[in-house]
């Protein structure tokens, strides 16, 4: 039986639910030269900010218990390059690009994603208002449901696009906070950015990262990251792509059980780059052995209690 | 073009505390010297794979030399005959030997491997490189020098002096006389590579390469976690694995390494 | 030279600074068994509750890589049998017992402080007010600083004995929250409690947990941990007793780095019943080769630039 | 008294899907059939112990049978002879032999582990059990039902019919003509020890005796983490690690399992 891995988001036609995390996966070029990007559901590019911005101080990361910590930063060439070198090379691809955006300000995030919208090579934009790894900006606009709403619907009423909003799993309020993100105006959201944390070198007392705290991702924090979802997908009706500490289809299933229309996979691609397609044939048998036509009657389905006849092969309940 | 890998181990051996592992490549696998591969290491495949530098055994085949410093090189050394290893590979950018009458090696600890590749690419173009090395003490060398020794023109250094010049690779360097046109090729910890790059002044920083050692998730370029400050107007970075692990002495900003 | 790992917690003086988490020691017994009790720094014992608990319908474990997931629930036989048979038991080996307190309302938490308080067996209450286990208290309590500042006052008036708040680590304002809960009265931070995360088993397409969700522990989630020691340290000047994914002494050393006074392991009791002794012997071994000479220098050396003189065994800085 | 320990395995055999790793215990270590020791997998300690019934070889010496089911017996069954294990044990109740006309021991899958112990503690008291076994297929027994016929009464069941009786170890023991007075004694999946309770009715459940399987923790009590429901007012749970994870089948709540 053939299954029909096709999906939308947020009228974003895909050939397959699995995309690149940004910055895990540079602007293409680095893995273009191990995997065919065309076979890809979609691409999430690296963070672009309006002007160049260096990133911070190494050392940039650390290897923690399954998981890693990063303290990129942001750093990049700025919009200015992204939309004349990057974006079209990775738009020729015929997958729908979705241009990861940040800033340091409101107008800064508005008018970059203007920008790109302007530029009709992409096909979302995701707003990273949870990067734990810049003082001013990141995290910072997402400290309250206001300031998280106040900055979607400025970006929204300059974007033509679909917004796809990027959240922290660091948050008393999830539910409400994609309640309110979803009430001004975002069309999907993006669950999770990492988690903030941070390690000491004991032997010297320092911090291990040069900018002191970084992000986690990777197979440690994955179930924090499911619950995200599993909480989104409870409050807001907007589509979700789930991400965090996908390592194999299995995990990447897990994600759209709990709510997921598509997933992203980050720090995986580090270890192997062939990851991603992996995870879509992986999808791919998974659905065979089941009995599943459309991948979209996996979306959720954990919330609906489940396959009705587990093990047998059937289809699932009420999808 | 780099391309992800499994090769067989076909021979072992053990220098002191380092440990080669000759590897089966396939035809048509090109590497320079200083390029590295990025080693799965651990079973399960949950651990960043772990940048190792291309060397080469007394034979002339590709290899790894592996110092353990922690959980992946312990694994690798435990490796055994027959077994197989997964990278991603050659990954980065290489020596380039320099038109100069006088090519010195310096290297420090493990930072041997690339430079015992370098070597051989040399002799090949009928050059005579010398090669100075540090490491902690005698038997850490093993039986590596009397190897290295039929290759390049070898010195040896120990910070207790039980082989060689009693200090580090470094102050070697520095005890010798030099021609002032010398082109340096340096691998070893940081500290040794940036007190030689003080050391050299501007000037010979320009003919000086060194190959850095940071911490790598990717590899490839896509993560920019192995930054390394670049002396430019902005004060940014470049990727090691990619712009690198080679660099210009100069190409460093050494203030903010 | 003789290490000295004597310390002072909100007055409460301990041998060592190693205790055992809430919750992954039982009361005592099980352990009593494997390793002497009284060889601990303290023990901080199962979360009490006024009536009897059942706990959460199983399955309540499930184990995610380098952690676990937990929905125990609160299972417990009361305050009546604790103070009964479990508290006297326990207070007999000499070593100072925190108890922790959970409920389902202020007034309960109130109470059951209260008569710990009046029992004359325990030298700290710690309130569990970040359990992600139950659906009404719990979390519940410390979703507003608000809730959790009245909470801590409210126990505050009945409690005499140190009153330590324990935390979640997501939280979207981890500092905000300790200044809270330490102008509300508190006398010390326990930080942290479990990550709230999940994990559905995709061939049944149902959560693995019968509650749902859980808890994470373990490794995993230390590098977490880490970071809310080393923002509440910077906000607050109470003492912190770190917790989370300590599954050796460098965890530990690392905690106290970032600021805690004390530290305590829970998960890795079940792998093995041996780690807090072992923790207290790496502590001493770690100070003596580093001429450190009271574990008091220790805490929060990272934020005052380290060891002077890396790498030689030498004495820390300004410590 | 438990404790913890590390013993070296002597002998290993595998019975088809299951593998047996015979170990050498310390002296004067007891336990009775039904315990379990609670076996750390995997090399570096960072996943949970797991647990394993006690049960014997063919020469009556303490051992486990691991059946391959995911990270942790996979590594178990990949150990050699030679290699030591860390455990903690034994742990837990075991069975208690009834005073009855009939014995009849029934076992699902890796579930014959505690019951061949069982079964070997029975003839010492000079009584005749019977034992019910069921697998998938006849691959799955190996040479193991040849040893046992040796020591019991046996009759094997296989879903395919390949070997034995064509179902499960249930409708093996559902199809045999039993003594209304027959002691019975359990261990394998959830489903099969649930289908026994109901197929038994309340008089039944008094003189059957079922090891339950939960995941565990810490595998002592302490977590309360393999809460198993049982009868009582409160509807509250029992730790299948200490209060059982033998418990007569009246003791648990079958509605809540
Ligand atoms: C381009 C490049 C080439 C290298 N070539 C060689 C080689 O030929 N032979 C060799 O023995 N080693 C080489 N190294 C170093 C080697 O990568 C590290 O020793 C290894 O990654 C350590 O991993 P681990 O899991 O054993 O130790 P970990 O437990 O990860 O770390 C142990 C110690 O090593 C340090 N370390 C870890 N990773 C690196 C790294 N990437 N660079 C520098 N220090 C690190 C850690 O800070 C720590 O102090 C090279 C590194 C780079 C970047
Ligand atoms: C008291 C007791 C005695 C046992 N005796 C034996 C025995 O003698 N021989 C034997 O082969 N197995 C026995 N088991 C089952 C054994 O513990 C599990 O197969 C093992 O823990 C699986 O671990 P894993 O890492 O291999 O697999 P995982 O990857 O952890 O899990 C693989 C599968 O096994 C299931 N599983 C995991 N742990 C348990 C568990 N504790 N109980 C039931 N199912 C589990 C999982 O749900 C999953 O479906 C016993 C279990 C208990 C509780
Ligand atoms: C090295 C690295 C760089 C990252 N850079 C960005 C970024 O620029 N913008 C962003 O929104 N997320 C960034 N992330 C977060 C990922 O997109 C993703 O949300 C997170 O890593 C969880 O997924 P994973 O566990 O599969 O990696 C980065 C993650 C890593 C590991
Ligand atoms: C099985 C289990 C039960 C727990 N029960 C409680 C509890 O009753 N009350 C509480 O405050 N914390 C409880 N916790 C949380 C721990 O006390 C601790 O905060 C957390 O596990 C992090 O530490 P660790 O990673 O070392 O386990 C429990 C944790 C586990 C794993
Ligand atoms: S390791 Fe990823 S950019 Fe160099
Ligand atoms: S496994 Fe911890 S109580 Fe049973």
């Amino acid at each position: 039986m053939e299954a029909g891995l096709r999906t939308e988001l947020a009228g974003i036609r895909m050939q397959n639910p699995v995309m690149v995390c940004s910055g895990t996966w540079g602007n293409g070029r680095e893995y273009a030269e191990w995997i065919d990007p065309g076979a890809l559901g979609g691409i999430i590019t690296k963070s672009v900010t309006l002007r160049p911005c260096p990133g911070n101080p190494p050392p940039r990361i650390w290897e923690t218990p399954s998981g890693m910590l990063n303290s990129i930063g942001l750093e990049n060439r700025g919009l200015a390059a992204f939309l004349e070198e990057d974006l079209p090379w990775i738009a020729g691809f015929g997958v729908p690009v979705f241009v990861n955006v940040a800033g340091f300000s409101e107008e800064e995030y508005a008018e970059v994603a203007a920008e790109v919208c302007a530029s009709g090579l992409a096909a979302a934009v995701e707003l990273n208002i949870s990067c734990p790894n810049v003082k001013k900006g990141g995290l910072h606009f997402s400290s309250s449901h206001e300031d998280a709403a106040r900055m979607v619907s400025r970006v929204r009423e300059r974007a033509d696009l679909p917004v796809f909003v990027k959240l922290s799993p660091r948050l008393n309020d999830l539910k409400g906070m994609c309640a309110a993100v979803a009430r001004a105006g975002a069309d999907g959201l993006s669950l999770v950015n990492t988690i903030p944390a941070m390690s000491i070198d004991v032997e010297r007392a320092v911090p291990r990262l040069g900018n002191v705290t970084g992000g986690l991702s990777g197979p440690a924090m994955h179930p924090v990251a499911v619950l995200a979802v599993w909480e989104a997908y409870q409050s807001v009706g907007i589509p979700i792509v789930g991400m965090g500490g996908i390592w194999g289809w299995e995990d990447a299933v897990e994600m759209i059980m709990a709510g997921a229309t598509a997933v992203a996979v980050g720090t995986v691609n580090f270890v192997d780059p062939g990851a991603p397609l992996a995870v879509v044939e992986g999808i791919r048998g998974f659905m065979t052995r089941k009995g599943v036509a459309r991948v979209g009657e996996l979306v959720g389905l954990a919330h609906r209690g489940g396959f009705r006849d587990e093990g047998k092969g059937r289809a699932p309940g009420s999808g | 073009m780099p391309a992800g890998y499994v090769a067989q181990i076909v021979e072992k051996n053990v220098f002191g505390c380092a440990t080669e592992l000759v590897l089966d490549l396939p035809r048509g696998f090109e590497a320079h010297p200083g390029q590295f591969l990025h080693v799965r290491c651990g079973g399960d495949g949950r651990i960043l794979r772990r940048p190792f530098s291309l060397t080469v055994s007394q034979r002339g085949e590709l290899a790894l030399l592996v110092r353990p410093a922690g959980e992946g090189s312990r694994w690798l050394c435990a490796r055994r005959v027959g077994e197989e290893l997964d990278f991603l590979g050659p990954l980065g950018r290489g020596f380039s030997i320099l038109d100069a009458g006088e090519h010195v090696l310096v290297a420090g600890g493990a930072g041997i491997a690339p430079l015992r590749f370098l070597a051989l690419d040399m002799r090949k173009r009928k050059l005579r490189p010398s090669l100075c090395w540090g490491m902690e003490n005698e038997e850490d060398y093993g039986t590596l020098p009397e190897i290295l020794a039929g290759e390049c023109d070898l010195s040896l250094a120990t910070r207790d002096g039980s082989a060689g010049f009693e200090g580090t690779a470094l102050d070697l360097l520095f005890s010798q006389a030099r021609t002032e046109s010398a082109a340096i090729y340096a691998c070893g910890p940081r500290d040794m590579l940036s007190g030689m790059a003080r050391w050299l002044g501007e000037a010979g920083r320009e003919r000086a390469q060194v190959s850095v050692e940071e911490r790598m998730a990717c590899g490839v370029g896509a993560c920019r976690g192995c930054a390394v400050p670049v002396t430019d107007a902005g004060a940014t970075y470049a990727a090691a694995c990619r712009e690198g692990p080679v660099f210009f002495a100069r190409e460093l900003d050494w203030e903010r390494m």
